[in-house]
């Protein structure tokens, strides 16, 4: 059998910094622009690749699209009023925003939260998980072309979004967490109605494991592609679900719990080949343990109780001069909020630490070289990156 | 944390360090010696996580305050180092190849704040604004709503209230006691 | 509304046009030296032109029913609503039964949807997009941003209205609009086109200049030719 | 008129009919199938005349570019492809009207006219000077070229079989019973036949070319307004050309519209249904596929006739 794979003699050698120089006068490479009106993206930003044939030998991320200088308009609004823009800076996964906004708030403050809303606010946080990771796997399987799967896992995302609405009034921002609690209690009926959307959820990813991790055409593209070396993690600073399917068993619900999940049982799954099948096949095992969690933590919860705390005169409202960093574990990776205070009605500074920050800028840019224009869609995806959160 | 701290303080010079909370530490240190400390704490002590790189604008006192937060990821300490800095020509050290994330930190603070890092690749491109001639939107003295005014048009109707008034009018009409 | 606050002093400084737009000296793979000079010979200079309603009324008419039955969307989240196109292309809403399809190609669409706010890097991509698409083309406004800027009224970065800059056919408020909100615009949409009444396209044409001096006012490096046809 | 013998001017006015009559059968066919790949998602899908509303709305578009007269041509060329495939292939056997303008060596012309459109449009999207379009082209031409490999193949082995590079005959020689069908007769040709069948319906897995969400989307990128209706039109038209000829060859081809009618749409769905539960494969991986599974299939069935 002759060998298929291409001749990579005639492709430029990286120099001894790995940067490829490239000449784009010689004719040779061709500038093509990934975005950011392309359906491949995730989310409104683009990249920059150079290919060779088929073969990219750089990428650059463009990103920007979506700036609309939270971190300086949260300066100019009083803490309370920080609450509405603070869930926008992440669409598909807004309540960590809102919680690590208010678990900041809450520490420089002062302020207790009743035992209640930590369960709410677990609640709420792992059924946004549950969307996001909803919205990946769509996403992956839609950019392998298995539109099907990508269909299905909307559909069910629809459903959680119906239970977000029951519960929140919302669908998309929920500005449900508040320094010092929740908004309101769980309401009538909802645990056998959310019961539902899990096991109609079970279904649906019962029928997509087969059609993805079943797939012989599946494992063809994704098996060995994308390969993300675990000793980059660090460097890179690579966390979440894109580190465990490299063997790193680290997760901040594990590590240093917040809210009540040390009182959950839950396990952090790992993989081994640190490609684009593990990163998928761990979120899809992260789901189901999700979707486990939830149910834990309907049947755990303390019937009632006060959900909010007492807040001070929100119009009076100051900070004492201080600072904090409060992060949790996101479907993407680590999730952090710096917040600095001056003792004044406003915050000084808010910083989001949002974990494709570092995914999709230093790492994509550095695992894109030499990957086939065809898998590029794939990779992006299967980092599970949203642009929101990189440039706020 | 603390015995980690204590060791250290013999060799770098530490300011008094703040224990936020049991894993939460914020120290400010000199910026000669940010990167033997950031070398040593990363080869050494484990802090092989760079979490975050940001600034926090202080204009009342001439100054920029770079935040450095590390972490350990074994024993789940976070260790944030803060370096002042002059707030006229702010700059600061680049740490690109300590972690090569750092530079995509290093380019948006160039951007958003005017803190130049020399040497940091790509640190001069454009990241997230383009075409921008103001002043970094960032900093303290750039006033985004008048910006926003003097650039973009608003639609007549709008109506905006103050929001302590309008607060005070539609949530607290009472307050303070026989307002009303 | 407070006033302008006349102490800010904005700062408006030419920005140098990119490298690789300038005109230079190449040499071909094939040994020969040409000059070229990127923004003339990469695009067409044509202007946007005014074009005639069909002849004949009921030509039109049939026209136009094809038209709103056949809206072909651009593919372009530029803002957080693109979220809730999502379910509008699945079970839930599934949008494609009433004859809304997604293109990835401003060449086929015509409709091309403003989900939500337009940072300034956006919108000149969005202009591109918009100018590329064929007569006679729609835009759809998502969202309070795109009315009078929402939450975003102090940003330094996202325009307030989206009409200063494309002729936009029709709003949907919200934010963000439901996807029931965004079945009930295309409808109404669908009503404006079969009476004849969406005619943005001809709009921007007569009005070029105008549209052309508030997009350069936003955007300051100016990279392109004025019509990307 | 010598070279065609028998040749009627009636017949040209016949064949119009015969295109007619299966345009109109593509479009809604092709509406009918994406409603049921939509049902497969959960969704209601689109409305089954909606390929007619926007082949009108198409039509309808006031303003169009042109980057050159290849461009021009390039969904012409596309057009002619499928018509001429239809036109020079018996679509109902035994039906003196839709007998069309098939001669003894039709085989031969049909192979040559699947590869025609392609090619044709090759030349017009690479005129466009959209690199999506000359990705597109390069990555359709190779991915085409290895999938007509076992059909050509498949079809060698079925000429050497009845002895006879007419359709018409080999039609007539599977009359009478189900298992005179090629399909019974000689399956290996037919497996080879359907691979290439399959990876040139433009369905996954075998769909890269076309993918949105990689080089969205392909050669037709730059294609707008009426050059999109033509090639619209050749999308509803050349697939059920090409399954006509798949009917003819093996599985007896077609002596009524009814007949006809079903077994176009049961062998459009063979491909419908492997692609809506397969993820896509990279060009070079659907090349691999063929050489692997197709090529020696075909080369097999050559050394069993």
């Amino acid at each position: 059998m002759f060998s298929f794979s291409p001749d990579r003699s005639q492709y430029p050698q990286p120099g001894p910094d790995g940067k490829v120089e490239v000449d784009l006068e010689t004719g040779k490479y061709l500038k093509l622009w990934h975005g950011p009106n392309h359906p491949g993206i995730t989310g409104n930003m683009s990249v920059e690749l150079t290919v060779c044939g088929d073969e990219v030998v750089e990428g650059k991320t463009h990103v920007g699209y979506l700036h609309r200088g939270f971190e300086k308009l949260m300066e100019r609004r009083t803490f309370i009023q920080v609450f509405p823009i603070v869930c926008r800076v992440c669409v598909p996964e807004p309540d960590f925003n809102e919680y690590c906004y208010a678990a900041a708030v809450e520490e420089l403050a002062g302020i207790e939260v009743p035992e209640m809303a930590t369960w709410i606010r677990t609640l709420i946080l792992e059924m946004g998980r549950f969307n996001s990771y909803m919205m990946a796997m769509g996403g992956i399987s839609g950019a392998l072309g298995l539109g099907v799967v990508g269909q299905w896992m909307t559909y069910t995302r629809d459903l959680m979004l119906d239970r977000f609405e029951e519960l929140t009034g919302a669908r998309i921002y929920h500005m449900f967490i508040l320094p010092g609690g929740v908004r309101a209690h769980l309401p009538e009926g909802f645990e056998g109605r959310m019961e539902e959307v899990l096991s109609t959820a079970e279904r649906y990813l019962a029928d997509a494991e087969k059609l993805m991790f079943h797939s012989s055409v599946f494992k063809t593209r994704t098996q060995g592609v994308g390969y993300i070396d675990p000793a980059l993690f660090e460097r890179y600073g690579v966390t979440g679900p894109n580190a465990r399917a490299g063997g790193v068993a680290k997760d901040v619900r594990k590590d240093s719990p917040y809210l009540v999940y040390d009182q959950l049982d839950f396990t952090v799954h790992t993989e081994e080949a640190s490609d684009i099948y593990a990163r998928t096949m761990v979120r899809f095992k992260d789901l189901h343990e999700t979707i486990q969690l939830i149910r834990q933590i309907l049947k755990k919860m303390p019937k009632e109780g006060p959900v909010m705390g007492n807040l001070p005169n929100v119009l009076h409202w100051k900070i004492p001069r201080g600072e904090t960093y409060i992060k949790g574990e996101s479907s993407r990776g680590e999730y952090g909020y710096y917040l600095v205070t001056d003792g004044t009605g406003y915050p000084r500074r808010i910083n989001v630490r949002g974990p494709s920050y570092t995914h999709a800028m230093a790492l994509l840019e550095h695992l894109i070289s030499g990957t086939n224009i065809s898998d590029v869609a794939a990779l992006m995806v299967s980092l599970h990156t949203y642009p929101p959160e990189i440039e706020r | 944390m603390r015995e980690l701290l204590y060791r250290l303080k013999d060799r770098y010079h530490f300011g008094t360090p703040t224990f936020q909370r049991d894993d939460l530490c914020f120290v400010t240190v000199k910026r000669s010696e940010l990167r033997a400390i950031l070398t040593e704490l990363r080869d050494v002590e484990g802090f092989t996580h760079l979490t975050l790189l940001t600034a926090v604008d202080w204009i009342e006192e001439q100054q920029f305050q770079l935040t450095y937060m590390i972490n350990n990821r074994e024993a789940n300490l976070t260790l944030a180092l803060r370096v002042m800095l002059d707030r006229e020509d702010a700059t600061g050290d680049t740490i690109h190849d300590l972690w090569p994330t750092a530079a995509t930190y290093q380019r948006e603070l160039r951007e958003m704040f005017g803190i130049n890092f020399p040497g940091s690749p790509r640190v001069d491109e454009e990241f997230i604004l383009e075409g921008w001639t103001d002043l970094p939107p960032y900093r303290r003295d750039f006033d985004t709503l008048a910006y926003s005014q003097q650039t973009y048009h608003d639609r007549p109707g709008r109506e905006t209230h103050d929001p302590k008034t309008h607060m005070q009018k539609v949530l607290y009409a009472d307050y303070p006691k026989g307002a009303k | 509304m407070e006033d302008v606050d006349d102490k800010f002093l904005k700062k408006n400084k030419e920005v140098p046009l990119r490298e690789e737009l300038r005109p230079r000296k190449v040499t071909t793979p094939d040994g020969q030296e040409i000059e070229i000079e990127p923004l003339r010979d990469y695009f067409c200079e044509a202007q946007p032109k005014v074009h005639p309603k069909a002849y004949s009324k009921i030509v039109e008419d049939f026209y136009n029913w094809a038209r709103s039955n056949s809206l072909w969307i651009l593919g372009f989240g530029t803002g957080c609503g693109a979220i809730e196109m999502r379910p509008l292309m699945t079970p839930r809403f599934d949008a494609y039964r009433y004859g809304i399809q997604w293109r990835p190609t401003p060449r086929q669409a015509n409709l091309l949807v403003i989900s939500g706010y337009l940072s300034v890097k956006t919108l000149k991509r969005a202009i591109r997009a918009y100018e590329q698409m064929p007569q006679p083309k729609y835009v759809m406004g998502l969202g309070s941003c795109t009315i009078n800027g929402g939450m975003y009224w102090d940003s330094y970065n996202t325009i307030k209205r989206l009409d200063d800059y494309l002729p936009v056919d029709l709003y949907i408020a919200g934010c963000m609009p439901r996807p029931e909100a965004l079945l009930h615009g295309f409808m109404e949409l669908k009503q404006i086109i079969r009476k004849g009444e969406a005619e943005g396209a001809n709009k921007y044409a007569e009005n070029f200049a105008q549209y052309k001096a508030n997009q350069k006012a936003v955007i300051k490096d100016w990279d392109m030719p004025d019509y990307n046809w | 008129m010598n070279s065609l013998p028998n040749f009627e001017w009636v017949q040209v006015a016949y064949a119009l009919l015969t295109l007619f009559i299966v345009i109109n059968y593509g479009m809604v066919m092709t509406a009918v199938v994406r409603k049921i790949g939509a049902r497969v998602g959960g969704r209601y899908g689109i409305p089954v005349w909606q390929n007619y509303i926007d082949l009108a709305k198409n039509i309808a578009l006031r303003s169009k570019i042109t980057h050159g007269v290849m461009f021009y041509l390039g969904p012409v060329f596309r057009l002619t492809g499928g018509v001429g495939l239809l036109l020079f292939v018996p679509t109902i056997y035994g039906s003196e009207w839709h007998q069309n303008f098939s001669y003894a060596g039709d085989l031969i012309l049909a192979l040559y006219f699947i590869f025609f459109g392609t090619l044709g449009m090759a030349l017009g999207a690479g005129e466009s000077g959209h690199p999506h379009s000359a990705i597109g082209v390069s990555r359709g031409l190779s991915q085409v070229t290895m999938a007509e490999l076992p059909l050509a193949l498949g079809v060698y082995a079925l000429s050497l079989q009845y002895q006879t590079l007419d359709i018409t005959e080999i039609v007539a020689a599977q009359q009478g019973s189900i298992f005179n069908w090629t399909v019974f007769t000689n399956p290996l040709a037919t497996v080879a036949a359907m691979v290439a069948f399959v990876g040139t319906m433009m369905r996954s897995p075998f769909d890269v070319v076309i993918a949105p969400q990689e080089i969205p989307i392909g050669p037709p990128t730059e294609y707008h307004s009426s050059y999109l209706a033509l090639m619209q039109t050749n999308r509803v038209l050349f697939p059920v050309a090409k399954t006509v000829i798949y009917m003819n060859l093996f599985f007896g081809g077609a002596t009524s519209w009814a007949e006809f009618a079903i077994k176009v749409f049961c062998l459009y769905m063979v491909s419908v249904v492997i692609g809506v539960v397969h993820p896509r494969f990279r060009v070079e991986q659907s090349i691999r596929f063929f050489l692997k599974w197709g090529l020696p299939i075909g080369v097999l069935a050559i050394l069993t006739v």
